[in-house]
């Protein structure tokens, strides 16, 4: 697989960051031929990642880092996002659609992330960190309207 | 984010601009919350014509208010949604308990 | 002191990122109180020294890295940008208004980013490569009508 | 970048619009000579009131083809620059060699 373009970026982990992780992972990936919605399911899987580094991983504390690294290949997007705040004891558990660990939350997070993206796996350990690892296929689906 | 808030009739109008994501979303939902308890409204009218993206903790946000809204017999209804917006409040089944309707007037008069 | 937010990116050197970091620089910036003319002076300011990086320091080849990394604090931005590329043999020279080593090209990119930051230093070393490090002062110019 | 080229009377009228920097400096370079070597018009016509953004690489590109027009005794012309690229263009000193008019129409009736 040969890469297009490499893309890391690091920052502080304060909610001003996902808007920012957002908008720049997005117009990393339009220099691939994305259509809009594609797009728009990218900014939703990179913002509950970051979000969820952010919240969980570093329970809010704003001076650790999130880190990103974005490739493009011929194939499509690949993704990672990393923490190295508290861990997830159990990811399977984690990632079922509706399971949070803050009662507040809706626990749609990795359930949103598989829907917009085409692969999404979680490497988690306890008191080391989390990384999301996230694969947007080229040319796969069409708009909303014809995945219905 | 900005936000416009108007009762009308039984309904609180919540009128969203930008992006709903972590970053607004303790705001937002001690603006609505403020609104919910002063105009004592009955449904709850989200236009979101000029949000351009919304992910699960602004979806949080609006869901605890239907939770609030519920209770007290009141609807939730949007107005306004962009393909992405959409996509998002079809994913997490909000539409299925809540109601979309193609503009403000429409929703009020529904909502009776 | 203090940081308020701190952003590091790395990415290929190609043509298409020098877009990608006027963008992301800019957006990041944004979370300061600046004007819509200083956002287009840090645009300008990123855009000529991450040229320069691509053109310049690695000569065009594609499969180098440039960093930039972007502090935010109350007195405004701070931004670095470094490639381990060719390097200056005489900085003084290359920051002259007109001088440019590339036929073709004005030799304006310096005299650019000195008008549109604060303070610009440059740091270099031959077969090492070049720093290039500025700073925006917040709340300091007015919008361009009123700098004439 | 886009762009969208015309003659008029003696001149060649560019349209642009986005960014133009290193990216698009090649092609930009390659589409004004070719435009150029055909329409063998005298003076160039710059409409940038869609270019929200130019830096010195492609400042370069105009000023190259600025010369190649200024040989053949023609001028450069602008027009509908907004604030960014206004300020670009003075600081490089370019507006101290070319014009700036308000539309096409009236570069094209003072270029005569
Ligand atoms: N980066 C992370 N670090 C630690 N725990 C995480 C991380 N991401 C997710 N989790 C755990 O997985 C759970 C489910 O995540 P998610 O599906 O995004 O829902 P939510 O964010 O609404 O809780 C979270 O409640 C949290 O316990
Ligand atoms: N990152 C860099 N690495 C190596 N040389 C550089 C770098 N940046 C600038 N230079 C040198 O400084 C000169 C002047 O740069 P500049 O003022 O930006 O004008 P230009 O890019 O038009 O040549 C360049 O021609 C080049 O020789």
């Amino acid at each position: 697989m040969k890469y297009i373009n490499q893309l890391r970026m690091e920052f502080m982990s304060i909610p001003d960051n996902v808007g920012l992780a957002r908008l720049t992972v997005a117009a990393f990936a339009s220099q691939l031929d994305y259509t809009v919605s594609e797009i728009d399911d990218i900014k939703g899987a990179i913002s509950e990642a970051v979000s969820n580094a952010i919240i969980h991983g570093y329970e809010g504390r704003p001076e650790n880092t999130v880190r990103i690294v974005a490739s493009l290949t011929t194939r499509g997007l690949e993704v990672i996002v990393e923490d190295t705040g508290k861990g997830i004891e159990n990811v399977k558990e984690a990632m079922l659609s509706g399971y949070s660990s803050v009662p507040e939350r809706l626990g749609l997070g990795f359930s949103f992330m598989q829907s917009f993206m085409d692969e999404v796996a979680v490497l988690s350990e306890p008191m080391k960190g989390t990384r999301v690892i996230m694969f947007k296929q080229l040319g796969r689906r069409g708009d909303y309207a014809s995945e219905n | 984010m900005d936000s416009e808030v108007e009762v009308r009739s039984n309904a609180l109008v919540v009128r969203l601009a930008g992006e709903i994501d972590i970053k607004v979303a303790d705001a937002l939902r001690a603006e609505l919350e403020t609104s919910l308890d002063r105009s004592r409204a009955r449904h709850l009218v989200l236009n979101l014509d000029r949000v351009s993206f919304i992910d699960s903790s602004g979806l949080g946000v609006i869901l605890g208010r239907y939770k609030r809204v519920s209770v007290q017999g009141g609807k939730l209804a949007f107005v306004g949604l962009r393909p992405a917006v959409q996509r998002v409040l079809e994913l997490s089944g909000v539409l299925r308990i809540s109601e979309v309707f193609p503009s403000e007037d429409e929703a009020l008069s529904r909502l009776q």
